[in-house]
């Protein structure tokens, strides 16, 4: 008889969950490589003072130097003198990292639902000026300071969650009930979200007091508040509260996949809707209580953008949204594997500005990153068929068995 | 067991336009359209051929014979050019050829009809025929579709087919998408043709409209292979029959100077009976019922049309039909995956029209559903997480929203022993189970959940004999417990032998509820056609004396 | 790989972080960057530079440079900047800052701001002028018979709508029937869209001079202009030289010296007397904004509409018009 | 004989054809009663999405999902000014004039684009619609990138872009004329491309194999066709379609390229993908498609000049409701029955 342990190590080393997190490194250093490449080569076509002398060429660019902006100041560059665990940029990169696990999350949850739900963005951006507008005006009615933070704080993550998940029930209704197609209701409702939000501040919440769009900021105590004593305090837009909720956040969906009915219906469905609806799965609802939780992810994702980070709604709010897809991607859609990608993807956002300051080289080259790492774990069997060039004499295992399919009958 | 079948046979043989195309075989004497040399073909973990050796005569129907994965379809395979061998050689009209897409096969004359159709179901059946080999007029610039339609206009006239090549392949019937595949290879110039497992989905007068096609084309000098794991298929079509089991050929015989008996036990092995007991039982109260159900799809076509049945406590009532009928429909119905239009359904004496899936399940029925694939399992679980599918809200094994997985394995665990999984690891994904074991899995799920009603439907399709005995068994294990079963086979042995009573369904609609000891399975398969009893079989009047 | 890719170091360093819509616009970043240029020729000097996408990006970017220290001024392009610097300054004391289109009252932090609406009114007073005349210069001509002038801005703020407010008084101060159209891209760097917008008041509304405040979306207001031969007035830069490809179109330019503001500010950097917490307003008479005429068409222009259009600058400069900075 | 486009006996096939035909017959009444100007202005801005969808058409019948569109919109768009602006605005280059060879490059840069996806999905049998997303992003970081260091700027500097063709007689025409036949190129290069598009899907042998690929692979396979073949052929078409939408946009429209946020190209890869579900796949149909889309979004920018006050904002997503809307109501498109599946001969 197997222990529950031995059967949690079976599962990691089981070749679906293992070769997942080696496809999804070895995709990070091919981005990384092929990156590189880009960088050096494009060098030779910028000019520069100081350069690199090839061949009758000069390039500008060293890839060594991005790399090391990226990973290393994205942490505030340890191996600098003077450097402190709670600097800045590592600030910057958690705050990202925070905002990314709840982004990826909601793009996971659909995800495992057999739903591509790229309207995050959109459900993020409707689910933060509720955070704002909802915590602009109860503050008016509830008192300030410390019952206000306990207040104001759930009361702001909560009507984001709410609207953000009212949101992401669209395209699910719409999917379930008329067959839209998911992908592209959602795109579309990204672009409505944008003008839906732009005209709701206009017409009522505009700052009056900037010609910024933008709404009233929320008072200063419904902002998260930091962890006294351990760091990340004053203007770093980052607490390390937000991070735990995050990661409590992270471990929730996790159980919940595992352990919950709901969450084994939701991965059936994902799986198989057949067999989904065969196992007694009503497959409409599943549908938009899957978009409905997606979408509830989102809009905590924009809530925290509003609490922690600007303390108000703006206008254009920064792709998370879609940055949720590539960590959910790069993650295996698995919600603790978003921890991971978040991660690193928050360290690409914060590296990205220390490439701006520190080097010479375009910060857009964090998109193509971005898209190179998406394009390398979209292709598993890359991975494989170098790993067989360097395992040459291994024997398949007989992977399927699928007697009859049906077709064949002895009538 | 290595002489190749003893001359040719029942008179169909070589004779009209054989000399056509007999020239390039001279050479190696006898007149051999195509020759398998020791033909090997492995899969990961499978030999599925094993050094075969085929000859077949030009102008003859030859057929192979074998069980579910004997590695019939393989061979064929080979020589159509979809696989490589890895030992072994393919000789088609006396020349050694190497095949490296089916491209090359059909250059070579050779057309293959396959198991599952190759057809593309929203193009038309003209455009189906021509794929890949469009005539072209302007320069390649367009297709002409009047040399095509009078291309087949011609092969219909000269083979008596008849089909509508501006039909779209979707809407017409199981035999003429048979009918276009045949045409399809004849359109490339085939001169021999493969046809694997063709009679599976036609109904038994729909089978001796297709004897009739292989004797016109035999006459006109064309060669066929022909696979078949039926007996009297081969017994009755063939010149000559090849059989193979596991993968190896066991001899080639002369239909003529054989008997089924010694037939069957070359292509099993071992002596084989399928008499299951069916003792009669006494039967219960009426467990389920439908009044008038009728089912639309999605087009607004009623594929059910007003069906009435009542299933009783310790009774078996089978449905057979050929598939396609609504039988599908009608189960899902019943077990609540769809609704029905009109009618009602009543369980246990309460109408259940309008419960959900999940509420039927909880209330005890089971359902071994036709497609263990895309229904009954879910592939990339492994057993334990297969286990509770259907039950994972049942207070059994969830409370209060969490499963319970621990009670979940133990579960499991007792269904991979009591139903003899193998391999039984309950931590194996569902995919790595072979077809068999998976239908043992499920049968056992679904047995195990104590039902009082059990919607079986081709319970036993694709599993091999000693597995179908194990159901089959079970099935009247239950019934005797006193379960109401409805068993829907497109398999008439089966239906015949286990079923109380039979219901026969043709175009959504029950043709007949009989005694299925008073009749033969002629008169079923006539059922099945749509004759009603005492009807004249329209266009196949010796549909009775096939043996 | 050595350690190339590293630029030399220099006296003085300034970080320049650019509003929305971003370099190559033709005009209000454009000019910044020519202020920082002009400096760079001047002093030994090196700069870097930020395009941020998002208005939530400027307070990201502002520290960056703020949190690296190596930086002598701060410029910051924009009145979006203004929420975020007033969050920024304080936090780094010792950093200076210089901001533009905005007030920012803080020790470290110079504001510079322009009579935009002074400006505007200038080029709307020569366009309502225009629009009655039998005018046909360049690439271009007028419909005498219609009395309608356009205006697209680029996103709606308070800013752009006193470029409007502005615009529209001139318009009316020059000719009461005449017709303002006017229409916003809703962003600073959609061509596309700047391109549609002028269409259409051309074509459709008879437009014959449409004024654009919308940064790189007006480069499509300049595009549609030569397609349906009509005029238009640029803004920030005397568009007509810096788009010579357009100067056949541009009848004046709305300037804004940007380039001036920037450079007296990192000036005063480098002579070490940056004043800190002060307000430099630029308008007409300090000469921060002036309508200044297009390089091809400013010739043609009949001197006595020249002539009004200067008659009421001074008149402005005089506060005998008073030009309203809202709508 | 039927055409295997349409499938006409596909139910689902059906409506789209007739609300095609309604479309022309609104079309053409529309054309009595709207403003030339918005007809000429929806001409225009049709260009890339109706090239881009039909380039979307061939590869998603041929099974392979190309939600990358939009990508390939974004670098052709970019190569295409960036090679006018290298070879010298307004100048000629082996007698070719430098537009036109700024056109050719933006193609061929997104036919290298395409054939990058298509090795990827085909190859290494990546989910198409992960690769596709990929590539989108990639694009997006890559045209700004690349402007940063050829121009300074994630905006390029200006191009004088294509002027009008008038072709002699035909534009004389009235009602149609002047709109059809005194255009600019990248509006006859739109409409022949969608009529060129509909007569290879739909009249030669390429076609059907395409629709057998997206189909049913195994069934073109084992009649003799390489499905590989066919899937690279109709992805580097999609990279053909969907470079000469991009390039012909940022050339004969746009005269330059702003790479910031979304790009000028601006999501409208992904209006296309709607515009051919809402068309079934129809080339001609994804045409009529483009121009309502475009339509929606120049009589926006005509209501909001003519001074209705309706919150701008809220115009600019008239196009991207209609499109929730008809997918709603009209567009419940059957994808071809192996789209997005990966294949492989031989395999079972
Ligand atoms: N497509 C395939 N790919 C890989 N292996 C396969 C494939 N099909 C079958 N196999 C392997 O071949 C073996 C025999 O499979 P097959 O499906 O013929 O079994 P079966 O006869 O249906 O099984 P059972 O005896 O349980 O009914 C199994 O071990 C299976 O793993
Ligand atoms: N592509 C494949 N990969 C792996 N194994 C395969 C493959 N195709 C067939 N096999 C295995 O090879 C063996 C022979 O299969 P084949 O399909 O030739 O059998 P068959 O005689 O046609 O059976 P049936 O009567 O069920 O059609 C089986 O064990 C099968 O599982
Ligand atoms: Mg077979
Ligand atoms: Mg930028």
């Amino acid at each position: 008889m197997k222990t529950q342990f031995d059967r949690l190590l079976d599962r990691l080393v089981r070749a679906s969950v293992f070769e997942r997190i080696v496809i999804s490194v070895a995709a990070l250093f091919a981005a990384v490589l092929v990156g590189g490449v880009l960088v050096f080569v494009s060098g030779g076509f910028a000019s520069c003072r100081a350069g690199l002398d090839l061949a009758g060429w000069t390039f500008c660019y060293n890839p060594m130097q991005v790399y090391y902006e990226l990973f290393l100041g994205a942490l505030g560059h340890p191996l600098e003198g003077g450097w402190s665990l709670t600097n800045y940029s590592l600030a910057t990169t958690l705050q990202q990292t925070t905002l990314l696990i709840f982004a990826g999350l909601s793009v996971a949850v659909a995800f495992r639902a057999g739903l591509l739900n790229i309207g995050t963005q959109g459900q993020l951006v409707v689910g933060g000026l509720a955070t704002a507008v909802t915590v602009v005006y109860a503050a008016a009615v509830v008192p300030g300071g410390f019952v206000g933070t306990v207040v104001l704080i759930p009361l702001g993550v909560l009507a984001g969650a709410l609207v953000g998940g009212l949101y992401g029930a669209i395209p699910g209704v719409l999917k379930a009930y008329a067959d839209a197609n998911e992908v592209i209701t959602t795109i579309m409702l990204n672009f409505v979200a944008v003008g839906v939000t732009s005209t709701i501040l206009s017409w009522q919440f505009q700052d009056p007091n900037s010609n910024n769009p933008q709404t009233e900021p929320i008072p200063e105590y419904a902002e998260i508040p930091t962890v006294p004593v351990i760091g990340f305090g004053g203007r770093m837009d980052f607490s390390l509260l937000a991070l735990a909720f995050a990661v409590a956040l992270m471990i929730g969906i996790a159980w919940l996949f595992a352990r919950t009915s709901f969450g084994y219906e939701l991965r059936t469905s994902g799986l198989q809707p057949e067999a989904a609806a065969y196992g007694g799965v009503d497959d409409k609802r599943m549908t938009v209580a899957s978009m409905t939780l997606s979408g509830a992810l989102g809009g905590i994702a924009g809530a925290f953008w509003v609490l922690m980070v600007h303390g108000r709604w703006l206008k254009n709010v920064p792709s998370i949204g879609f940055d949720g897809i590539a960590v959910s991607v790069l993650a295996g859609n698995n919600p603790l594997g978003v921890g991971a990608a978040a991660f690193l993807f928050g360290v690409f956002d914060s590296g990205a500005r220390s490439i701006g300051t520190g080097t010479n080289v375009p910060r857009e080259l964090i998109g193509i990153l971005t898209g190179l790492i998406i394009l390398f774990v979209a292709m598993p069997e890359f991975f494989r068929m170098i790993g067989r060039r360097f395992r040459p004499a291994e024997t398949p295992r007989p992977t399927r068995a699928d007697g009859g399919d049906g077709g064949e009958t002895d009538a | 067991m290595s002489e190749p079948g003893a001359g040719t046979t029942d008179g169909t043989g070589p004779t009209a336009t054989a000399g056509s195309t007999a020239a390039a075989g001279e050479s190696t004497g006898s007149d051999l359209a195509v020759h398998l040399d020791g033909i090997t073909k492995r899969f990961p973990g499978v030999v599925a051929n094993d050094g075969v050796d085929l000859r077949v005569e030009r102008g003859t129907v030859h057929a192979l014979l074998g069980e579910n994965g004997a590695g019939k379809t393989t061979l064929m395979n080979v020589l159509y050019g979809l696989y490589e061998p890895e030992e072994g050689r393919v000789v088609v009209d006396g020349e050694e050829r190497a095949f490296d897409s089916p491209q090359d096969a059909i250059d070579a004359g050779i057309g293959m009809i396959h198991q599952h159709f190759m057809l593309v179901d929203p193009m038309t059946v003209a455009e189906n025929i021509a794929l890949g080999n469009e005539p072209t007029k302007w320069f390649g610039m367009a297709v002409d579709r009047e040399r095509i339609d009078r291309e087949i206009r011609d092969l219909c006239d000269r083979y008596g087919f008849e089909v509508d090549p501006g039909a779209t392949v979707e809407d017409v019937s199981v035999g003429v998408q048979q009918r276009v595949e045949i045409l399809k290879a004849l359109f490339r110039g085939a001169d021999v043709l493969i046809l694997d497992e063709p009679t599976a989905v036609l109904t038994p007068q729909e089978v001796e409209g297709l004897y009739d096609v292989l004797e016109e084309l035999t006459a006109q000098g064309k060669t066929i292979i022909f696979i078949t794991h039926k007996l009297e298929e081969a017994t009755h079509a063939a010149d000559a029959i090849t059989v193979l089991r596991d993968g190896e050929s066991v001899g080639t015989v002369d239909p003529n100077r054989t008997t089924r008996e010694e037939l069957a036990e070359r292509m099993v092995g071992r002596e084989v009976l399928l008499e299951a007991d069916s003792e009669p039982v006494e039967t219960g109260e009426v467990v389920l019922s439908a009044d008038g159900v009728t089912v639309e799809d999605a087009r607004g076509v009623e594929v059910v049309s007003g069906i009435d049945l009542d299933v009783r406590a310790g009774e078996i009532l089978g449905i057979a039909g050929v598939d396609g009928n609504g039988q599908a429909e009608l189960v899902e119905a019943i077990t609540g995956l769809e609704t029905p239009d009109e009618g009602t359904i009543a369980y246990e004496g309460t109408d259940i029209t309008e419960w959900s899936r999940r509420r039927r399940i909880e209330n005890g029925m089971a359902y071994i559903p036709e497609d263990r694939h895309e229904r009954g399992l879910v592939m990339p679980f492994d057993l334990v997480e297969n286990g509770v599918l259907g039950s994972q809200r049942s207070p059994r094994f969830a409370n209060g929203g969490r499963i319970d997985w621990t009670g979940v394995r133990s579960h499991t665990e007792e269904i991979i022993n009591t139903y003899d999984v193998r391999p039984p690891d309950a931590d194996a994904d569902a995919s790595s189970f072979s077809g068999g074991n998976q239908q043992k899995f499920i049968v056992g799920r679904e047995f195990e959940r104590d039902p009082s009603l059990v919607v079986a439907t081709h319970p036993t399709r694709g599993v091999d004999i000693g597995s179908t005995e194990f159901i089959h068994d079970r099935l009247l294990e239950l019934r005797r417990e006193g379960v109401a079963i409805l068993l829907v086979s497109s398999n008439l042995d089966e239906v015949q032998a286990l079923s109380d009573r039979l219901a026969v369904i043709y175009e959504g609609e029950f043709i007949d509820v009989t005694d299925p000891a008073d009749v033969t399975e002629e008169e079923i398969g006539l059922l099945m056609a749509g004759q009603r009893p005492g009807q004249e079989a329209a266009g196949s009047p010796n549909a009775g004396d096939r043996r | 790989v050595g350690g190339f890719g590293d630029e030399g170091d220099t006296d003085v360093q300034v970080g320049m972080v650019y509003a929305t819509g971003g370099l190559d616009d033709d005009s209000f970043n454009d000019m910044a960057k020519q202020g920082v240029v002009d400096a760079r020729d001047e002093f030994d000097l090196s700069f870097d530079e930020t395009e941020p996408e998002a208005a939530s990006e400027f307070d990201g970017a502002q520290r960056d440079f703020a949190e690296s220290g190596d930086y002598d001024l701060i410029c910051c392009i924009g009145f979006a900047q203004a929420e975020a610097l007033s969050g920024n300054a304080p936090e780094y004391p010792d950093q200076n800052f210089m901001i533009i289109d905005s007030v920012v009252e803080e020790d470290n932090v110079r504001s510079y701001t322009f009579g935009e609406p002074e400006g505007s009114f200038q080029v709307g007073h020569l366009a309502g002028l225009l629009t009655d005349e039998e005018f046909a210069a360049g690439a271009g001509e007028t419909n005498p018979d219609e009395s309608v002038v356009g205006f697209v801005g680029g996103q709606e703020s308070q800013l752009i709508e006193s470029f409007q407010a502005g615009f529209e008084a001139g318009v009316e101060y020059a000719n009461e029937d005449a017709e303002v159209v006017s229409s916003y891209v809703g962003d600073f760097n959609d061509t596309a869209g700047g391109q549609e917008a002028a269409r259409t008041m051309y074509q459709n509304q008879n437009a014959d001079i449409v004024f654009h405040a919308a940064g790189r979306t007006g480069i499509g207001v300049f595009q549609a202009a030569q397609a349906e031969g009509r005029f238009a007035i640029g803004v920030d830069d005397d568009q007509s030289r810096s788009n010579p490809d357009f100067a056949d179109v541009i009848l004046a330019s709305m300037v804004k010296r940007v380039d001036t503001a920037v450079y007296t500010a990192i000036e005063s950097v480098v002579n070490d007397n940056f004043a800190g917490g002060e307000v430099e307003t630029l308008s007409l008479e300090q000469e921060g904004v002036a309508n200044v005429y297009g390089d091809e068409l400013g010739g043609e222009i009949p001197q006595e509409i020249k002539d009004q259009v200067a008659d009421s600058r001074q008149a402005i400069i005089d506060g005998e018009i008073d030009v309203p900075s809202e709508l | 004989m039927r055409n295997p486009v349409g499938g006409t006996r596909d139910r689902l096939a059906r409506r789209p054809i007739e609300s095609a035909v309604g479309a022309a017959i609104v079309g053409l009444a529309f054309l009595w009663v709207t403003p030339v100007s918005w007809q000429a202005a929806t001409l225009r801005l049709a260009v890339p999405i109706a090239l881009a969808a039909i380039g979307g058409i061939f590869a998603e019948k041929s099974g392979v999902i190309n939600i990358g569109i939009e990508g390939l919109l974004i670098v052709s768009a970019f190569s295409s000014i960036a090679a006018v602006h290298w070879l010298g605005d307004g100048g000629a280059t082996v007698g070719l004039p430098n537009l036109w060879w700024g056109l050719l490059i933006g193609v061929v840069v997104s036919v290298l684009f395409a054939l990058l996806f298509a090795i990827v999905c085909i190859e290494f049998e990546a989910d198409q619609i992960i690769a596709g997303l990929a590539v989108w992003l990639i694009s997006l970081g890559l045209a700004p990138f690349a402007s940063q260091i050829v121009f300074g700027s994630t905006n390029t500097t200006n191009v004088t872009r294509f002027g009008k063709v008038t072709v002699p007689v035909l534009s004389e025409v009235p009602l149609v004329g002047p709109l059809l036949f005194d255009t600019p190129p990248q509006v006859y290069l739109m409409l022949v491309g969608s009529v060129a598009g509909w007569y290879l899907l739909s009249r030669t042998n390429f076609g059907r194999w395409v629709v057998a690929s997206g189909e049913n692979p195994k069934a073109l396979d084992t009649a003799g066709v390489d499905v590989r073949k066919v899937r690279y052929a109709a992805v580097l078409l999609s990279g053909v379609f969907a470079g000469l939408g991009g390039a012909g946009f940022a050339l004969g429209h746009l005269g330059t390229f702003a790479g910031g946020g979304d790009t000028a190209i601006g999501g409208r890869g992904f209006i296309a993908i709607a515009t051919y579900l809402l068309a079934n796949y129809h080339p001609i149909g994804a045409l009529l498609g483009s121009f309502l889309f475009a339509g929606l979004n120049s009589a926006q920018t005509m209501l909001q000049s003519a001074g209705y006050a309706i919150p701008t904002e809220l115009i600019r997503t008239i196009p991207h409701m209609t499109v929730i809307v008809v997918l709603v109501f009209v567009g419940r498109t059957r994808l071809p029955d192996a789209a997005g599946d990966h294949y492989e001969s031989g395999e079972d």
